[in-house]
């Protein structure tokens, strides 16, 4: 898709921001017209097919290491990241291929970086739980649940600090909110928002497990996004499958964040219908049947049905779909062909001098 | 003997342990539905419950902490970090609780407590998951910490483990949990703070542990092409340590050199090298070479990765170097 | 005072327990009769008279390292640990020597430990901040904000996995609950109380101030006691500075933790009037008038007025006051006169087998 | 050039740089209405206000982690541990984070972020409250690490540090707060990496770092009264190491003691004595001798104290016995 952030803002001033009072869920009023929702699903299926691809690429050992998909979850990344401007910056964890698509970077180097290519995103030295994409705001891409949390926080703080009119987008699980790390960065964003000085949107999304624990099985209150009251930080849920949903009430939250620069929290309900990870083949925490349940809700096939509502004709659903198929084999290819990273790579990058850096030996 | 795995070895001294001692449980995360992200508790929660087999939230210092609170109350908890590299988060409970409580307590508290789980690279883990903090842990007073490279030591180890009545850093070779080897039937421990001489030589000492141990002996059938007769030191723990195995081997061979796949400075090479110079001076006839990994985080892309690690040619050229020999 | 376990059992078999609903604040109900005020009283200020003695001391420079004195506080832990049974645990940060007393450790031993001699309650090892009486349920006395909290969760969860009918009794400051080992170990205890393995009672002291920075200024949301509900914890406030109140809710706390084997919060509200440790000299963090009003409710001059309402002569009290300080002078002469520890305890209690320990050199 | 104590010159490196960059800020525990606990920040709160000195919860990992992220934003955060004992809490944001960024961003992302406090014993503040964490931080490469002595030393390597593009662990030696020394009038920095020769010397070389420095300046006045000339060196910087200044002193000298408070294993002096065999091994004529603290946590009583940490005479005893002379 190579959505560049100029695309991105036409396409925003395209579709009318609809006010949703305090943003809760989708309402007739947050209903989008045909193009937009076409828009919309041309992302969400970009990221599928990108997954499928990625998850391929794992599969015959050219990709290595950990690798999470976000098979289920697109529509909250989507709408969310309907709202970017530029100045404005977004943080997850490794599940994170979706985000980093959405704002922007190419999936040939996307792809090319999974596959440790010298082409990749991030030259190869992060892999699919690193992805960086600092031009288009994407600062990471981290593997260590909670620990990207409170540098959010502090982007966040940077951005008011300085005055430069972004927000920070920082996106969180349901198997994050109960590490320390998040306890102490959103009493932080709370207490600093009291002065302006935390722009910061947390969207948690809640895919129900962390790993193989459900939610039910990590904490004794399950309302996940009351958690965020003891830090003084407002919060709405959301419909995670509803991409109109999802895009109603991240406009409405990013705009309060940024006028108030105070943080908010919207807790999304979603469901990631592939394994937690591309080495999780057993699944023994959730059954067939639960999967299949969620599947009738995946949010690109309800989107699908909005479409037709909508009299969105097959011919240009096939259109968009061939498209994306084109996108990523063609990211496929470029990763495949892509040389490995030259040698040298691996002792720079560490400092921003030229201090030695010995080799092994 | 029965061959099986290390993961297995692992396995059946948890399991023997709790059939035989109520009070050790197991906690930490995805070790019980899951099965456990490396399986080495798989199927443990079926023999003995959820009341022993405890799936955690992702807190690390959470659960560790309480863990500790658990061997104070008379348990014998074993606590997984599923990697190593998450136990930074749990850096407070076990360096400044563990590790100290005795001593600060005046005696009054014991904290008999393992702590275990894969350490050490894996194959493109990339920088946050790729970690050999054997060194990092070691400096602590108040704690045991070792790295079993067998199934029999892993298993031997295990069970004296469970049953120290001080915190032990079980750091297991996660490289090395699919690899088989011979182990004894029945109950037996190995004891803590003594290496092994796991191939005897004469000319040159190659000392290393985990998962360098086979890496090592592999050299050593090389060397021995080259006619150079290599003795291989595993070890084992690093927390006692035994210096006195390896400066006899040195004493013997008056060369060493030191494998681990940890960064250099401020390691475990760096000590094995300061107590061979402090203790066999006079009988080295070269300097103790190290071989470590290349000081940077972990790289992706597995061409880096493979480079910043030690590569066996390395090892062969400095156990060339130490013998003042062409390679 | 000495006071023993059983005599401590004794004495609350003396005074009838009584029931408050959901044990919100003093009623008329939970008023105490004379004997059983003046038992409280005796207590209080022996504790006041110890940390008066523990302060002269460091001032001479007798008493090293970090001291904090529980002055101000007396009315919260005399209260709970009025509760305290044989098998209870009690688990507290640096601010101990109050509990450790109540609990029956000899005040002779407490104040040796803090002169650092050998006959001290842990040998000199820990002085101050780390005292520990496991005979009497005192499981320490920690320096780590925070630290001791996962501690008590898990010993909690100890007696309960062993059935051994104990709780435990956690102390926590308005400061440590703003850091991720509470957050952490809060959401285990929550957890673990479903099944009913977490008989651990949370004490929340509000002092208002952790070290210089007030709770207004720690979190944007100051409800303290309401973030236990994040972990699905019930909790209830009581006013700190009356003991009688205090008695009342710990009462009824301990007890149902007891039953229940679930964790069970409860926010005291009371103030240091002494300053955070003994060497903040300045306390430009908060304002004398502040102080003084505080002094005003001082706990152990407010039991002085019951004690006047029920008709205490002054006699009784002149005579524990006089008997605390005998009791002070003896266990600062014990103190003064007792050895260091013998240069041999250097090496011990590292490990509790017989494995070398390298000296200094 | 005006006498200060290392304190005040600590003070004035960050309060000259906050004037000339809007993008320094402070955070961390009472460091603003307090004024410190080691009044480091003393009066900072007043002349920067509250948004540029900002008072933090007990919340180390949070705060140090929000640090790191502001200085993603392009800000130049200095944190305050108020001790770094309790960095353990923190070492998740340090280690897996501020020191890694860069590499695992590919180059994209950089921390210029200060992390500043004092390290190493104080005065019977006993087992949690006593760590010297040099080799402890000292082993991850992206961090930078150093332990200034002197109050010039301490202004110039602050400034460096404030304007470094990568993560500094800034161990300052608590002990020292209240000594004074000369400091340079103005702007300068100390570049990290380079080692000091504090005294020159033919005889032996004793090497240590921050507080030990004059420590050993003391003790080579002692050891010239028994006609022993030693050089002394303050290492000042960790990580960079410099090897180079140690090595050309001990082909020299030809004998070395290296002294630390911290722990003997896995430590600074276990690296410089590997160091030193391996660049000077024909030009030593003894082992390198290491001088360490007890393997204990540290204990509260102040004898046992005294005795938990290197003594003079077990330096100056070493230097004879490299010296092979009769102490
Ligand atoms: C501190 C830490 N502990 C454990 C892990 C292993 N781990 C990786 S992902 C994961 C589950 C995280 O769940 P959640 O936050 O809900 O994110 P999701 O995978 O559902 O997107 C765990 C436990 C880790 N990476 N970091
Ligand atoms: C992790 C950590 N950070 C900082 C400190 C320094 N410190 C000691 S006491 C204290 C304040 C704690 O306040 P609170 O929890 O309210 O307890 P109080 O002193 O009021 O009893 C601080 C910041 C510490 N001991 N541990
Ligand atoms: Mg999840
Ligand atoms: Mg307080």
């Amino acid at each position: 898709m190579a959505t560049t952030p100029s695309q991105g803002k036409r396409r925003r001033s395209a579709t009318e921001p609809t006010k949703s009072k305090n943003g809760s869920s989708a309402s007739p009023g947050n209903r989008l017209g045909a193009d937009a929702l076409v828009e919309l699903y041309d992302k969400m299926v970009n990221i599928r097919l990108f997954e499928d691809a990625a998850q391929r690429g794992f599969r015959q050992g050219k990709v290595g290491g950990y690798m999470h998909v976000y098979s289920g979850q697109e529509a909250v990344a989507t709408g969310f990241l309907d709202t970017y401007r530029e100045g404005d910056y977004v943080i997850t964890a490794y599940r994170d291929h979706a985000h980093v698509l959405l704002l922007g970077s190419d999936p040939k180097a996307v792809m090319a970086e999974l596959y440790g290519k010298g082409t990749g995103l991030v030259k190869g030295k992060g892999g699919s739980m690193h992805l960086f994409d600092v031009a288009n705001g994407f600062y990471g891409g981290y593997g260590i649940v909670g620990g990207h949390i409170p540098l959010g926080v502090g982007m966040a703080f940077g951005q008011a600090y300085q005055k430069t009119g972004g927000i920070t987008q920082l996106y969180l699980g349901d198997g994050a909110i109960h590490n320390g790390a998040f306890h102490e960065a959103a009493n932080l964003a709370g207490l600093w928002g009291r002065d302006g000085l935390n722009p910061c949107l947390f969207v948690l999304e809640n895919n129900q497990y962390g790993m193989g624990t459900s939610v039910e099985r990590a904490t004794a209150n399950t309302d996940l996004g009351k958690k965020f009251e003891s830090y003084g930080i407002e919060h709405v849920k959301v419909d995670g499958m509803d991409v109109e949903a999802v895009l109603a009430v991240a406009r409405e939250a990013a705009d309060r964040v940024r006028e108030t620069g105070k943080p908010f929290a919207v807790e999304a309900l979603t469901y990631r219908i592939m394994p937690h990870g591309a080495a999780d083949f057993l699944e023994k925490y959730r059954t067939k049947e639960e999967v299949k349940k969620w599947r009738e809700r995946d949010p690109i096939g309800l989107l699908e049905k909005r479409l037709e509502d909508e009299g969105v004709d097959d011919e240009r659903i096939a259109a968009i779909r061939a498209a994306a198929k084109a996108t990523m084999d063609e990211a496929v290819t470029f990763a495949e062909e892509s040389p490995d990273p030259d040698l040298s790579e691996l002792l720079t990058d560490v400092y921003a001098s030229d201090m030695v850096v010995q080799a092994a030996g | 003997m029965p061959v099986i795995t290390y993961r297995d070895a692992l396995r059946s001294a948890m399991a023997e342990e709790m059939e035989r001692d109520e009070r050790v449980i197991l906690l930490g995360e995805d070790i019980g539905v899951y099965g456990g992200t490396h399986l080495v508790t798989n199927g443990l929660i079926d023999q003995f419950g959820p009341r022993r087999v405890i799936d955690t939230p992702i807190a690390e210092n959470g659960f560790t902490g309480a863990a500790i609170g658990m061997a104070m109350a008379g348990m014998r908890p074993i606590v997984e970090m599923m990697t190593w590299n998450f136990s930074f988060q749990a850096a407070d409970q076990i360096i400044q609780n563990a590790a100290k409580l005795r001593y600060f307590s005046g005696g009054q508290v014991s904290v008999p407590l393992v702590i275990r789980g894969p350490n050490g690279g894996g194959v493109q883990l990339s920088a946050q998951h790729t970690h050999s903090l054997e060194g990092f842990y070691g400096h602590f007073p108040g704690l045991k910490v070792v790295s079993p490279s067998t199934p029999e030591d892993v298993k031997g180890m295990m069970l004296a483990a469970i049953r120290d009545p001080d915190p032990v850093i079980f750091l297991e070779a996660g490289a090395l949990y699919g690899t088989k080897g011979e182990v004894p039937e029945g109950d037996y421990t190995v004891d803590f703070g003594k290496a092994r001489v796991a191939r005897e030589g004469s000319d040159v000492t190659l000392i290393g542990y985990g998962r360098q141990v086979p890496v090592l002996l592999r050299i050593a059938e090389k060397l021995a092409g080259d006619k150079i007769d290599a003795e291989v030191i595993d070890l084992r723990s690093i927390r006692p340590f035994d210096s006195e195995t390896i400066v006899q081997s040195v004493k013997k061979t008056h060369r060493a050199v030191v494998v681990q796949e940890q960064w250099r400075w401020f390691s475990v090479a760096s000590e094995v090298a300061a107590i061979i110079q402090e203790q066999a001076f006079d009988d080295l006839d070269a300097p103790v070479e190290r071989i470590s990994g290349a000081e940077v985080p972990a790289p992706y892309a597995r061409n880096l990765e493979v480079a910043a690690f030690p590569a066996e040619q390395q090892v062969i050229d400095a156990a060339h170097r130490v013998l003042y020999r062409e390679g």
